[in-house]
């Protein structure tokens, strides 16, 4: 399994652009966020040549990666060591992170300027570029330290994020989850702690080849598991997630429901691989709260009066497909094409929600933008007045139904094909039974918009350029899906 | 001067915990804060004689000078009278409740002191080699049963810093003084004190917009359905 | 030589015309017409190709990877291209009749674009070269027809198409279900090999039964099979030019060819036979077919009547499938050609009646045929053929059909198929009979329930020329079946195809 | 130059409708004439057709591939087909004179009917054309089913409620046949994968469910050829009809369902399965049962169209019974067909002229009676076999059986006539009775008279084989005459009896009733049986509906769940921690 992380493997010294370029990647989001702070930016170009050089910096790396299959760096000062490494997974993922983000700092700058004028709205850059530059660090740190500090950056930075609306319930749900998300990480650092303990050190490599199974092991993946289990809201811990976004800005909703969640989810799922490989009943456990959490997001997605929680709901359920893989990429005795299906399934899942969920909280921002209306009732009719952003959000929804061609469906297909091999029938029933929750939420939502006896209400014109960025991580998410070999290829051939 | 020593640890760990106690169960807002103020400096000493200077010096920055203020910014120590939090944290929990997070306090209590005597096997012999960590231990498990437990949003961010001194305890009990943990600890205590200021702003707005009953973290199952 | 490139921008030219019509401001109606108009002509003209290819022998692939074992592929083979060619010729059609329907109402961009992916996912059916590939675009058809059938967005519209939406996506999941079972069983495996799914019969007999269950129920929704039509008669609240479609070729028939696909190229007919499937699925064909004539007479409105009996005709195909022996293929694929210009025709009329005279009982239909003679005429043309009367197209099918079950033995379902003959002409000569030989309001007997001149003609002539043509297509392919390319000519050489490799 | 007389005999017809059409549109009503001399002409190339000699067409790209052929069998039968359409056509534009005067005036019903009437005349006779000259099974069928749906609108034309009933009766009748020659045919086809009439006589004459195919088969084209039990139709419809309709019915059409069973039962084939021998005895039965029973039962009705039809009902027993020979006797047969062609033929056109009799003796032109009375009566006698053409058929159709030693059959036949010439002079009686003036147009009775004179001399102009119709020797003249003297008798006792014992007269269309009666039961009850289930569905459906509503109220209530969950998260990640913690230490341990 640690192969797959890239932990072991190739040493390859990377070339001397791809020092700069992860330089420039893990770097620049902060110091752009920082100079927007100080110049916010008005318009979309100046944004736009920020994220072009980050972006460039992503495709050296990827071509890099593409030629060495795994990356590393090491550094040591004075006794403390920072371990990085780029293989098929975290650099997909870096991608992942920097598009999602270009597409949310583009997004921003037509939001601020249309919506009334907030006081701290020049703080969101930097916060950005810290969530961002957290991101990319969490994919490529390869030990506990790192990973630490990335993961608390991102916690930080994303609460402060979602707490600059400022109104009354949005600073409750963000109080909450500040307070549960540091809670989480001290869960961590329990475990850490016990780790660097018994074993004396903290990187991932080292400890994959020395950690052997015993209570240290097991507890620190409790306490880790169950810490980290709490920041990427699964299942039963998942409760503070849709309040928070229900008043939050739209790109912050965007990243966060996008990515800092599926932080959490791969680290947790990367240490398990290292603490507690081939045991059967932990990942167990984990599906089956994510079979209790594909239904149980189903419903209140289904229930929810307003379209934001309907948004956020639905991410309780999507997380709830990736935990139904655990016991297939963690358990014991199951068939290797079993494992290699499941973890393409995994990421490939991963990565369509993330786009599609980003696009599909742009579109319900606009929507909400443009009528002023939050909820669903308020909401009908909008198909005759506001068509694209409607279609942007069917599109994305396409992809979260997993219905084809979407990466929904593709992920979905590779997922199921890996349990009907590996005989979990549980699995195979939830994820046919999401599909079909999924569906009643959104045409609930459809069936709203659809109807042509609504009052008319008078609509905002949304700044140019909002509905083309979402949908184009909608139809990304969409392409995903039949040009799904090419992400494949390079998760392969990044950890071959 | 081994004895000594171990005197003193054990003075401190006793101090530690019982200044943990109070400032975790105090329900007057401000006495707890206080106490805090009283834990961060202990929580100091402890670092000394464990021969970290260095994490000393940083637990006395941040710990009292920085945090410690947060709170009472967040209780409104610094504003006219009108603005201050209300002193006490009236807020009844259901026994049910109680109870639970008390079990699972133990819990946690027995599983962490469990893999801390695996690790020191020397323990079984002499239980009180290692009074801070044991310290840590109760610490841990007292803080995240108090942090299940309240409601009071400044309790609960009281509660949080306590159960990061207890991590880091652990952390420095177990790993002894090695730079990796300190650099952890480094970390966390910097991420403590910028969830707390945070936390005490967030606090200090919500009071404002909505009165005491936001301090208890939620408008009830309102949320829930919108 | 493999053109690779044909049967993509076939399909391409629909996809493209979505776009483009999406991409238009609503009020381009001259614009959006002619990106219709000529990507229609396009496109049939492409399928003609394939045709000529596929006379020639050669037959066009397009294929690519989109993950390890699993292939994108379009085939042009006959059989698909057979569909292909009904779905483009009818397209042509309903796009000049929705044009003319639609004149002057809202939301007509949003119409065409969802009309336009709905037809390039029934051209994506048809040339779809694996059960992957096929999978894929029948869900969108699913997806791309739901926005058409709650078009008008009153509450009977949405509560339709949430029942629509109940059946089809359930169906998709247990097709979903089966599809995957079938592919972790055999791996990926393309319609065009010769060898059906043979060699897993000794020790995978069950599992073959239950996937061809799933698949085949999964199929049997859209095919509109009794007991899971109920959401056929309840979409009729579309507007005409939908259901038309619907009803012709989109939905319907993309539920039947699929079970065509399965039985012929996937299963194939002796292992389908060896599995003793086929007599299950004539069984429940034949009630359909009885059970959708009964309802049809009970409906006292026209469109209800006209969905009842496509349920009843539908079944037709997959009896026609389930009967083992080249005549029966023959009548099925002959009838899926031929009961989609007929039926079309019928719902054309039936919209035409809807706007020109808002007309949707049956007895306010007495004397309409002075009133429109040439829809009329057209109707009744149809109404025959559904019949089964010489010499409209129906005739054609009924009687391959009848001779593929004499050819199998089953003789019953010759019985059936004279009742239900007999049936249709209970449930359609009274209507003819009130279009002619009734004096109702042309003759001055009362008046029209909505009367409105649409145009110089007894009706808007985008409305009226394409009823006119289909009728006079479905006498034709009736009347000179035995002309090279017609439908019957085309079957035939897909049937032979099929059971002499 | 045949085949173009061929597409000119189908084509012309319908080229006639389509002109009418076009006039229809460009012409107004004022001045709108729709029985023009195009009209008229309308059947002109088919009887020219019958006399351009023997030949044959094969068209692959005709619906399944035709076979068309005139030959010994199909050219008469054409020739008097058409001969009785081009007279009837005349009739009719005499018949319909008075109602287009009306219709010019601005009577809209009046303008409707006959333009109805114009357009699809010349269709039903299209149909009968192409049925005749027709060898295999699709142009047979196509044939049959133009001609008898497009005949509805010669029942239906007065549009009186008489009228509707005989058109309703009619067309449920029409349908039921056409289902079974459907199954029949198909039956037969898918036998021996033959798309020609003759692989259909092959198939009923091998096949091991031959006597089924053939039974249906009989049945189903039966309807036509009023076999007994479904010869309910004639009645009804022919009093109503407009007399040229009830002629080219009676005539023509009725003729069409006998010809086809020549076409399709394996008639005078070797070695019958004794099935079929049994078969035919039972058509035999039913024939002669027709012939005399319509004669009881005709000799009451009032309306001379009326007795007239049940007259053909009889002489259709008759016909029935001598097809049967072709099965129960197959040696015969060869001998027989000429002379029931004859038969046929001499029928066709004398009934022809006795149903535009009727309307002439409605609307007498000014010569003296007794001349209308004596032409009225030929065609009456020489139908009864007892003059002239008719002496000559019934002639050839008995010599043939006497060579075969069917005494029996023969001297049932002979017995029939009585009743046919009872039926006869009743319907003459009948139309003494109900005479009445006012001239009649010169198309009227001048197609009349050519009708008749036609069926005088059947024998000369029908293009049959050498020596098939022979003048029967004088001894045998007795043994034809007698029945016509005793008919008349008959009918007169009847009449005397009548005159004092008051008597009423049974309804036409004598079967029906019960038909009609027995069918609205049925439907009442299918009816009540579909409300029953409809209202079973509803209640299911209303029971899932309430399942429903409870089942969402129920996860509504879950979702309050959330709140919990929302409050007791941290407690939740404790507990998930020990859980976790727990499991692995027991699975380590375990």
């Amino acid at each position: 399994m640690n192969w797959r992380f890239g932990l072991t493997g190739s040493t390859f010294d990377p070339l001397m652009t791809s020092h700069w370029a992860l330089a420039a990647a893990l770097l620049l989001p902060l110091v752009f966020g920082a100079l927007a702070a100080i110049f916010p930016p008005r318009r979309m170009w100046p944004v736009a040549l920020a994220c072009a050089v980050i972006l460039t910096a992503g495709i050296f790396l990827l071509i890099d990666t593409r030629q060495a299959g795994v990356l590393r760096w090491q550094w040591e000062f004075s006794g403390i060591g920072v371990a990085l490494r780029l293989n098929g997974v975290s650099m997909l993922l870096l991608l992942l992170t920097q598009w999602l983000g270009a597409a949310a700092a583009l997004y921003t700058p037509g939001l601020l300027r249309i919506s009334d004028p907030e006081r701290f709205a020049r703080w969101l850059w930097p916060l950005m570029g810290a969530v961002i530059s957290a991101l990319s660090l969490a994919w490529v740190a390869t030990d506990l330290l790192t990973l630490y500090i990335a993961l608390e950056t991102m916690g930080l930075a994303a609460v402060a994020m979602l707490l600059l609306s400022g109104q009354a319930d949005a600073l409750l749900a963000g109080m909450r989850y500040l307070l549960l998300t540091l809670v989480g990480s001290l869960a961590y650092l329990l475990g850490v702690a016990l780790i660097l303990g018994y074993w004396g050190r903290l990187d991932l490599a080292g400890l994959a080849e020395v950690v052997e199974p015993g209570p240290v092991a097991w507890v620190a993946a409790a306490l880790m598991g169950a810490g980290l289990a709490l920041k990427a809201a699964l299942f039963p811990l998942h409760a503070w997630l849709s309040p928070v976004h229900s008043s939050a800005w739209t790109p912050v909703s965007a990243l966060h429901a996008g990515l800092v969640v599926k932080a959490s989810l791969f680290v947790l799922l990367e240490l398990w691989s290292i603490l507690l490989f081939e045991t059967f009943w932990a990942p167990r456990v984990i599906a089956w709260m994510g079979m209790l959490a594909v239904v149980w997001g189903g419903l209140i997605a289904w229930r929810a009066e307003s379209l934001k929680t309907l948004v956020a709901s639905s991410t309780v359920a999507q997380l709830g497909y990736l935990m139904v893989v655990f016991p297939l990429l963690l358990g014991p005795d199951i068939s290797p094409l079993a494992r290699a299906l499941a973890w393409d399934g995994f990421w490939l899942q991963l990565m369509g929600h993330a786009l599609a969920k980003a696009a599909m909280f742009m579109a319900a921002g606009n929507l909400i933008l443009a009528t002023g209306e939050k909820t669903l009732e308020g909401l009908a009719g909008t198909s005759r007045r506001l068509p694209l952003s409607l279609l942007v959000f069917g599109v994305a929804s396409v992809t979260l139904m997993g219905l084809p061609p979407s990466a929904g469906f593709t992920a979905k297909w590779l997922l199921l094909q890996s349990m009907v091999i590996s005989g979990q029938w549980w699995a195979v029933a939830a994820l046919l039974v999401g599909t079909l929750l999924t569906a009643a939420y959104i045409f609930r939502f459809f069936r709203y918009s659809f109807m042509e006896t609504a009052p008319r209400h008078r609509y905002q014109p949304l700044a140019p350029g909002m509905d083309v960025i979402a949908l184009g991580l909608a139809l990304a998410a969409f392409a995903l899906g039949l040009l799904a070999h090419f992400p494949l290829d390079l998760l392969h051939g990044g950890s071959a | 001067m081994i004895a000594s020593v171990d005197l003193i640890e054990v003075v401190l760990a006793l101090c530690l915990v019982t200044a943990a106690l109070f400032c975790l169960f105090d329900r007057h807002l401000l006495r707890a804060c206080s106490f805090f103020v009283a834990f961060t400096l202990c929580m100091a000493l402890a670092w000394l004689t464990l021969a970290a200077p260095w994490l000393a010096l940083m637990e006395g920055i941040i710990g009292a000078l920085l945090t410690t203020p947060c709170f009472f910014y967040a209780l409104g120590v610094f504003t006219p009278a009108s603005e201050k939090l209300p002193s006490h944290d009236h807020f009844k929990e259901p026994l049910s409740r109680g109870v639970m997070r008390t079990l699972l306090a133990l819990a946690w209590c027995l599983m962490v002191g469990a893999v801390v005597r695996f690790i020191f096997p020397a323990m079984v012999y002499s239980p009180t080699e290692h009074p801070l960590l044991l310290a840590g231990v109760v610490m841990v498990a007292a803080a995240m049963g108090a942090f299940a437990w309240h409601r009071h949003l400044v309790r609960r961010l009281l509660a949080f810093n306590v159960l990061g001194s207890g991590v880091f305890l652990l952390l420095a009990g177990l790993a002894g003084t090695d730079p990796q943990g300190q650099a952890l600890i480094t970390t966390a205590l910097v991420v403590a004190w910028l969830g707390s200021l945070l936390g005490a702003l967030v606090i200090r707005r919500l009071y404002r917009l909505e009165g005491e009953n936001a301090l208890l973290g939620s408008r009830g199952l309102k949320e829930t359905r919108q | 030589m493999n053109a690779a490139w044909l049967p993509l921008t076939a399909l391409a030219a629909s996809l493209l015309a979505a776009v483009i019509i999406f991409s238009l401001p609503e009020e381009a109606r001259r614009v959006r017409t002619s990106v219709n108009l000529t990507a229609a002509v396009i496109k049939i003209s492409l399928v003609a190709l394939m045709v000529k290819r596929i006379t020639n022998g050669d037959e066009a692939v397009f294929s690519f990877q989109v993950v390890g074992n699993i292939d994108f592929v379009l085939r042009a083979d006959a059989l698909g291209v057979m569909f292909a060619g009904l779905s483009s010729v009818l397209w042509l059609c309903t796009t000049v009749y929705a044009i003319g329907y639609l004149e002057g109402t809202a939301n007509r961009k949003r119409f065409f674009g969802f009309f336009s992916l709905c037809v390039a996912s029934t051209l994506g059916i048809a040339l779809a070269g694996n059960l992957f590939t096929f999978l894929i675009f029948y869900e969108m058809l699913t997806l791309s027809t739901y926005p058409l059938v709650v078009h008008s967005g009153t509450d009977k519209a949405l509560n339709a198409g949430r029942i629509y939406l109940r059946y089809t996506l359930t169906a998709g999941v247990v097709l979903l279900f089966g599809v995957v079972l079938l592919y972790s069983l055999t791996g990926d495996h393309s319609f065009a090999s010769e060898r059906g799914l043979g060699d897993y019969l000794d020790d995978h007999r069950v599992l073959l039964t239950l996937i061809f269950a799933l698949l085949v129920g999964g199929f049997a929704v859209k095919a509109a099979m009794v007991p899971l039509h109920g959401w056929l008669p309840r979409a009729m609240v579309a507007p005409a030019p939908v259901s038309a479609l619907l009803h012709a070729v989109a939905v319907v028939k993309a539920g039947a060819f699929g079970i065509l696909r399965i039985i012929y190229d996937l299963y194939g007919i002796e292992l389908s036979v060896e599995l003793g499937v086929t007599t299950a699925l004539a069984v429940a064909s034949c009630i359909t077919i009885i059970y959708g004539s009964m309802r049809a007479i009970a409906q006292q409105e026209l469109k209800p009547r006209l969905a009842f009996s496509t349920i009843s005709q539908v079944s037709y195909v997959i009896l026609g499938v389930s009967l083992f022996g080249p005549f029966g293929t023959i009548g099925a694929l002959a009838h899926l050609l031929h009961q989609g210009l007929m039926k079309v025709t019928l719902f054309f009329c039936a919209g035409i009646y809807a706007e020109e005279l808002g007309i949707h009982r049956i007895d306010e239909m007495d004397g309409a045929g002075k009133r429109m003679p040439l829809t009329s005429l057209a109707f009744t043309i149809g109404a025959f053929g559904m019949i089964g009367l010489p010499p409209v197209a129906g005739f054609i099918t009924k009687w391959y059909l009848g001779i593929g079950a004499i050819q199998a033995d089953m003789y019953w379902v010759v019985a059936v198929l004279v009742a239900s003959s007999t049936l249709n002409a209970i449930y359609f000569l009274p209507i003819v009979h009130r279009l002619w030989f009734r004096v109702g309001p042309a003759h001055g007997h009362g008046h029209w329930p909505d009367e409105q001149r649409l145009g110089r003609l007894e009706t808007h002539g985008w409305l009226l020329w394409p009823a006119v043509f289909t009728a006079a297509i479905s006498l034709a392919a009736g009347l000179f079946a035995g002309l090279p390319f017609s439908p019957l000519d085309w079957a035939t050489r897909v049937a032979v195809g099929e059971y002499l490799p | 130059m045949t085949t173009l007389l061929l597409i000119l005999a189908l084509g012309w017809p319908l080229c006639v409708a389509a002109l009418g059409i076009w006039q229809a549109y460009r012409t107004p009503v004022a001045r709108r004439r729709y029985f023009t001399g195009w009209w008229l002409s309308a059947a002109w190339p088919a009887l020219l057709l019958a006399y351009a000699g023997e030949a044959q067409w094969a068209m692959d790209a005709w619906m399944l591939g035709s076979q068309w052929s005139l030959d010994a069998l199909s050219r008469p039968w054409l020739a008097f087909t058409a001969l009785l359409w081009s007279f009837a056509a005349v009739h009719a534009r005499g018949y319909f004179a008075k109602e287009q005067a009306r219709a010019q005036t601005g009577d809209s019903a009046a303008e409707r009917r006959l333009l109805r009437l114009a357009l699809l005349w010349p269709v039903t006779l299209s149909g009968n054309v192409l049925l005749i000259i027709a060898q295999d099974i699709a142009s047979f069928y196509l044939g049959f089913a133009v001609m008898t749906f497009a005949a509805y609108a010669l029942v239906v034309h007065n549009g009186t409620a008489d009228a509707k009933l005989g058109a309703r009766a009619y067309l449920i009748l029409a349908v039921l046949g056409e289902g079974m020659i459907l199954g029949g045919l198909l039956w037969a086809a898918g036998d021996t994968q033959s798309v020609m009439l003759e692989g259909v006589r092959e198939a009923v004459a091998t096949s091991d469910y031959g006597v089924a195919m053939a039974a249906l088969l009989w049945l189903g084209l039966g309807v036509k050829a009023g076999v007994i039990g479904l010869h309910v139709w004639l009645p009804l419809a022919h009093p109503a009809a407009p007399a040229p309709a009830s002629a080219v019915l009676s005539g023509a059409m009725i003729k069409a369902g006998l010809l086809g069973w020549i076409y399709v039962l394996p008639l005078g084939e070797a070695s019958l399965s004794p099935a079929l021998t049994q078969l035919g005895n039972i058509m035999l039965i039913a024939g002669l049962a027709a012939a005399f029973g319509a004669a009881l039962y005709g000799v009451w009705q009032h309306h001379p169209k009326a007795v007239l039809a049940y007259s053909s009902i009889s002489q259709m027993g008759m016909l029935t019974a001598m097809v049967a020979m072709g099965l129960a006797a197959p040696e015969v047969w060869p001998l027989l067909l000429p002379g029931v062609v004859l038969f046929a033929a001499h029928h066709a056109l004398a009934k022809g002229a006795l149903f535009m009799g009727t309307s002439i003796s409605e609307h007498m032109p000014r010569w003296s009676p007794v001349v209308i009375w004596m032409l009225l009566a030929l065609p009456a006698l020489s139908l009864t076999g007892a003059f002239a053409g008719g002496l000559i058929s019934k002639w050839s159709v008995k010599s043939a059986l006497y060579e075969m030693h069917h005494e029996t059959l023969i001297s049932l036949l002979t017995w029939a006539a009585v009743g046919t010439s009872a039926l006869v002079s009743v319907s003459l009686w009948r139309q003494w009775q109900q005479r009445s003036a006012g001239g009649s147009h010169p198309g009227q009775w001048g197609a009349w008279l050519a009708a008749l004179v036609a069926a005088l001399i059947t024998p000369l102009w029908l293009p049959l084989p050498e020596g098939s119709a022979v003048v029967p020797p004088l001894k045998e003249w007795t043994s034809l005459m007698w029945p016509l003297p005793a008919g008349v008798l008959v009918v007169a006792f009847g009449l005397l009896v009548t005159r004092y014992g008051r008597l009423a007269t049974p309804p036409a269309g004598d079967l029906w009733w019960p038909y009609a009666w027995l069918g609205q039961h049925v439907l009442k009850g299918v009816r009540r049986a579909g409300h029953g289930f409809a209202a079973l569905k509803a209640r299911c459906v209303d029971i899932a509906l309430a399942i429903e509503t409870r089942a969402m109220k129920s996860v509504t209530q879950l979702t309050a769940m959330e709140g919990w969950m929302r409050h007791h998260t941290s407690g939740l990640m404790m507990a998930l921690a020990v859980m976790l913690a727990l499991l692995l230490l027991w699975e380590g341990a375990s």
